[in-house]
């Protein structure tokens, strides 16, 4: 036996070709240390990608694509994979032409170059940023097939940065001083209204997420960390900060990011991204892939105003509810990854998730959530969202009566 | 202020440079004027492309003008005229960021003149000889300035209204609504498209 | 003025080009939401990179590339980032033809594949994954200059995996198992011996680093957290689980990964990666950049027996001491990110820190290390390390009296 | 066990196939033999272009034979016979590892005869008639064995002999030694190079 050829020798034995077979890993060298100096995933991870809904928007360089939430696991959302979303395309920005203005309602109005910013304490923290238009295309029902577009304009990130109250501080403020408003160095200009008082209390002007540089579609080299609140406000390529004593009203927080009621009104500066959660396995794009029994149910949870206390899983479409474990680090505005193990008896399921904050707030229903701003709100849906599992383990996006 | 010591003061001109915000009192507004004629000429040549001769939206670009009574509808058509609720917000918003993909190179005459003509098209002015400029800009109020109001949520349940029901909590289930788009991966020619857009 | 041409007006303005002229990204637009379905660094980054040294080793298919922690802050090492160790390159396998098996000294010998894994229950948690020859090259002193290469064979990164200790009791452990052999599919085979106990503890089949796949480089599709234990014992490309009674002493924990002591005695399973800290800036390849002023000094500790509760630093080789600020989570067998915040007077340091764990064990110099251990132990160097910052910022890695 | 009901039973050929390490007490090793004559032959061509034909090393690449005596030295040279503690650890490395790059491609037979002639090279057999094989094998000791002890960490200072010191810790303060290799970025022709090598 020990003579007879390699292939002859596997037929003969009883198993599986994948062990009894040799693999060319098994046998010959890789790569060695010199060929990645900056890594990549495997070839075998290829369909791990943002992906954008070409009929969404008119054109791809005012648009989103979408973090594959179902391709994830744990809180932290590595660096490719943060979802996109900006006005005028990626600002290409050399951080040694950059500058950071701070001017208005200040002592003294103050210009950084990124080395001097690199000279301000610096503080670490993991915070979520999500569109205020995450899961927007859902108000009126069911529509996209896949966690990855109905929840997937959402992060979770490392950020490093410099507590923007320390660069307020040096350019001392007036006493009238009561807004800000951060600006970007991109094409889009883009400018949002925030208030000092979430300035002074934990915005960070963020150069580095996990541990680098911001990547360019996140602002590189900073941008503004608004934690807890609508993505649109954490200002990318960031490059001035004005302080006044009133808000500019500007386009983003007019004729976006404003909830538009049934009856017509709108709501303005609903700022907070409420407790929310989402079951990202099984989902749409992540079925059951095997047959009855034991099996994982995962998903994320997360809220602006602060950590997540408690989520509660449903397998029957609201019925009845058991507390999933939550795992991994809890941080206040992070998201919170939660697991459901359970014996899947094979038949179908209509799996829902319901997060409750730390401030007490429980994730509404999306007819709750109808009930009290109609469904032209676009912004700021965070209902409870319905898988439906079929009994073959293939999944699709539902309501529930 | 300093603090630590860190960064030099902004030059007149470089905060001059940059200070470009518009707010709705009026502050930041540069000197200049412009009619809707002259604006009527501008949009046609640098905007009309996208946004349509008459701010109508060419394909899926966005509509700059009508919708008045849209917005209790279904299909609300959110534009300066219906939706906006300040007109510095127009003066802004051109000035920084339009034409798309030739931001900022507008003169203020050539912003209020634009500004004048979505003003006529959007019927908030209906002389089409009206000049619009820096000392009448604030006497302008958009028609939905009233329609804004402050965010009150919590508008839904908290741990305060009870426990949140855990088990029994609804007599029977059944599916009322499916997914619109099932094919959600962009890789064929016969993907479905759905409605609505994000902004 | 209106009318003159953009150059003229900034050429008659004061102050910095870089704020009085316009940029192509102010004005014209970047990449739109389809052109990096993966994204990547900035081209002003390109520098950040894993650097290996050529002369180290006979070939780079079995050597080491090393981690950029003087270009990284926070605690999260970016996976493309995260140091490179292996002993047959980069087996790049694919996770449909990969398998795990038990045997041994258990009830039932089992086999599970990749889907098979990912039924089992999930913990996430952050570790340090330190090589045990990191700052070996200068157990008989100072060689190389840069924290990337004395230091930077360490990473630091949240894991998703199963506890090794369900995959075990779904094999039924013989009341005689005491060992472990875990065994890679690389073509190095890697194998090392790990007591039993360790294993129940809170060893993982870890299969996704910072939310997303292992990185091939790093085992995918599945790798052995050891946390605290030396990198080695990692082993990646995880094939196999063999229970025993015995350890194996394998290559890898005879001739590898043991100190010889001065009088040729050698030690070994010399696991823990003991307390030990850096500065990653200022040092020789991020020298200080501004004259004299307010500066911020920062590095990474940790201990593979628990967290850190202590940095401090010292600016005068070890005259005198301050406490530092340790900022971010602070996570058992983690690294931690410290600061040190001070006035430069512009005249030379000899910048020094020093950690102490959990378990209360200090920071040794390299001076006491050596009087125990004597110049040839190869690894598990945790010594003090010292860089000398000229009155121009420049830093050069030195040792001191 | 079985408390999820995943996986699924190894099959026997499944355990043989992947089962090939082995241990100081013999465990492991499979039915073959080989005597130093034939490993010297298959030494010289599948191992000798990268370790030398007496096993001395060529270039950086590994020395597997000699530096007995050397390990209290400045430079120990650590091989087989001067370092390793068990002959197992030779028969399951080459086994699974070697050669270097086309690994497990030997035959149980080959492998024996690979080891005892690197027994031979190391002066622990010195019949160059030896055969090696499993009946025999555990027989042989590697002289080094008795030099290896458990760690016996922690060996330096902790909390309980004392608070480190925080001021006034030496007289004075000078540098003794600075880096050897100042130009790490491996850019140039000219890159200075160190001593040692990591493991
Ligand atoms: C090449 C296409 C294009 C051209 C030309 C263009 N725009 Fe736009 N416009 C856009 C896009 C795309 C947006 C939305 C940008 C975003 O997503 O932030 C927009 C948004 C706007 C808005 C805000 C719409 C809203 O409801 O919030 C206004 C106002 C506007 N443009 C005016 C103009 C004017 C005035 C011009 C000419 C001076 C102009 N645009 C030229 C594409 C264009
Ligand atoms: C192409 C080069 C090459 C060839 C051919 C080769 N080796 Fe090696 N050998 C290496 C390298 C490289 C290592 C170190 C691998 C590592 O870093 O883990 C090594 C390690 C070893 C070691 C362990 C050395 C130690 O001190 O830990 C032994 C024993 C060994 N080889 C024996 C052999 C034998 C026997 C053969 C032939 C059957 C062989 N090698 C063929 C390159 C080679
Ligand atoms: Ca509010
Ligand atoms: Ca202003
Ligand atoms: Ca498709
Ligand atoms: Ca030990
Ligand atoms: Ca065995
Ligand atoms: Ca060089
Ligand atoms: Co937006
Ligand atoms: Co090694």
């Amino acid at each position: 036996l020990a003579a007879a050829p390699l292939a002859a020798r596997a037929a003969a034995a009883e198993g599986d070709p994948a062990i009894l077979e040799k693999k060319d890993w098994n046998q010959y060298l890789g790569d060695g240390v010199d060929a990645r100096p900056y890594g990549h995933p495997s070839e075998f991870e290829a369909d791990v990608v943002r992906r954008n809904v070409a009929w969404l928007t008119a054109d791809p360089v005012s648009s989103v694509n979408f973090t594959p939430l179902h391709q994830l696991d744990g809180i932290i959302t590595p660096n490719g994979l943060c979802f996109e979303r900006h006005h005028a395309g990626i600002a290409e920005v050399d951080p040694a032409e950059h500058r950071l203005m701070i001017n208005g309602l200040v002592d003294r109005e103050l210009v950084f170059t990124m080395q001097d910013l690199m000279r301000f304490p610096r503080e670490n923290r993991v915070y979520f940023l999500e569109c205020a238009a995450n899961s927007g295309m859902e108000w009126r029902g069911a529509q996209l097939n896949g966690c990855q577009f109905t929840h997937g304009m959402i992060h979770n990130v490392m950020y490093t940065g410099v507590p923007l109250k320390y660069l307020l501080e040096e350019a001392g403020l007036k006493t009238n001083a009561k807004w800000l408003l951060p600006e970007g160095a991109d094409a889009a200009g883009m400018t949002r209204s925030v208030p000092l008082q979430k300035a002074l209390d934990d915005c960070l002007v963020a150069f580095k997420m996990n541990g680098e540089a911001l990547r360019p579609e996140q602002g590189y080299p900073i941008r503004l960390a608004v934690p807890g609140w609508e993505g649109n406000m954490w200002v990318k390529w960031l490059r001035r900060i004005e302080v006044g004593d009133e808000p500019w009203h500007h386009r983003e927080e007019t004729s976006k990011y404003t909830d538009l009621m049934a009856n017509g009104k709108a709501r303005r500066f609903t700022w907070e991204m409420d407790v929310k959660s989402v079951i990202t396995n099984p989902s749409p794009q992540a079925p059951i892939l095997h047959d009855k029994g034991f099996t994982v149910l995962t998903g994320l949870a997360w809220s602006g105003r602060g950590s997540i206390t408690r989520v509660d899983v449903s397998l029957d479409g609201g019925r009845n509810w058991r507390p999933a474990r939550i795992d991994g680090p809890s941080f206040d505005k992070s998201a919170h990854r939660f697991y459901y193990e359970f014996d899947w008896d094979g038949s179908p399921l209509l799996l829902q998730s319901r997060a409750i904050d730390s401030e007490g707030i429980v994730q509404p229903t999306k007819d709750a959530l109808r009930a009290v701003r109609g469904t032209n709100s676009i912004y700021h849906n965070n209902g409870i969202q319905t898988w439906h599992v079929k009994s073959g383990g293939e999944v699709e996006n539902v309501e529930v009566s | 202020g300093e603090k630590f010591g860190i960064g030099r003061e902004a030059t007149k001109d470089e905060v001059a440079a940059w200070d470009i915000d518009v707010r709705p009192d009026g502050t930041g507004l540069p000197d200049g004027s412009g009619t809707v004629a002259d604006g009527e000429e501008i949009f046609a040549e640098r905007c009309a492309v996208c946004h349509g001769d008459f701010g109508e939206g060419v394909d899926r670009w966005p509509v700059l003008a009508g919708g008045q009574d849209t917005l209790s509808s279904d299909r609300p058509v959110k534009t300066i005229g219906s939706y906006w609720p300040y007109l510095s917000t127009v003066y802004d918003y051109i000035n920084r960021a339009m034409p798309f993909g030739e931001a900022q190179s507008l003169t203020p005459d050539e912003v209020y003149a634009i500004t004048a003509y979505l003003l006529y098209m959007n019927d908030v002015v209906t002389d089409d000889e009206f000049e619009l400029s820096k000392e009448n800009f604030t006497d302008i109020h958009l028609p939905n300035e009233e329609n804004f109001f402050e965010d009150p949520r919590p508008d839904t349940a908290t741990l305060k209204d009870g426990e949140p029901c855990m088990s029994g909590c609804k007599e029977k289930v059944e599916i009322t609504m499916r997914a619109r788009v099932l094919d959600v991966t962009p890789d064929t020619e016969d993907d479905e498209s759905g409605a609505g857009s994000i902004d």
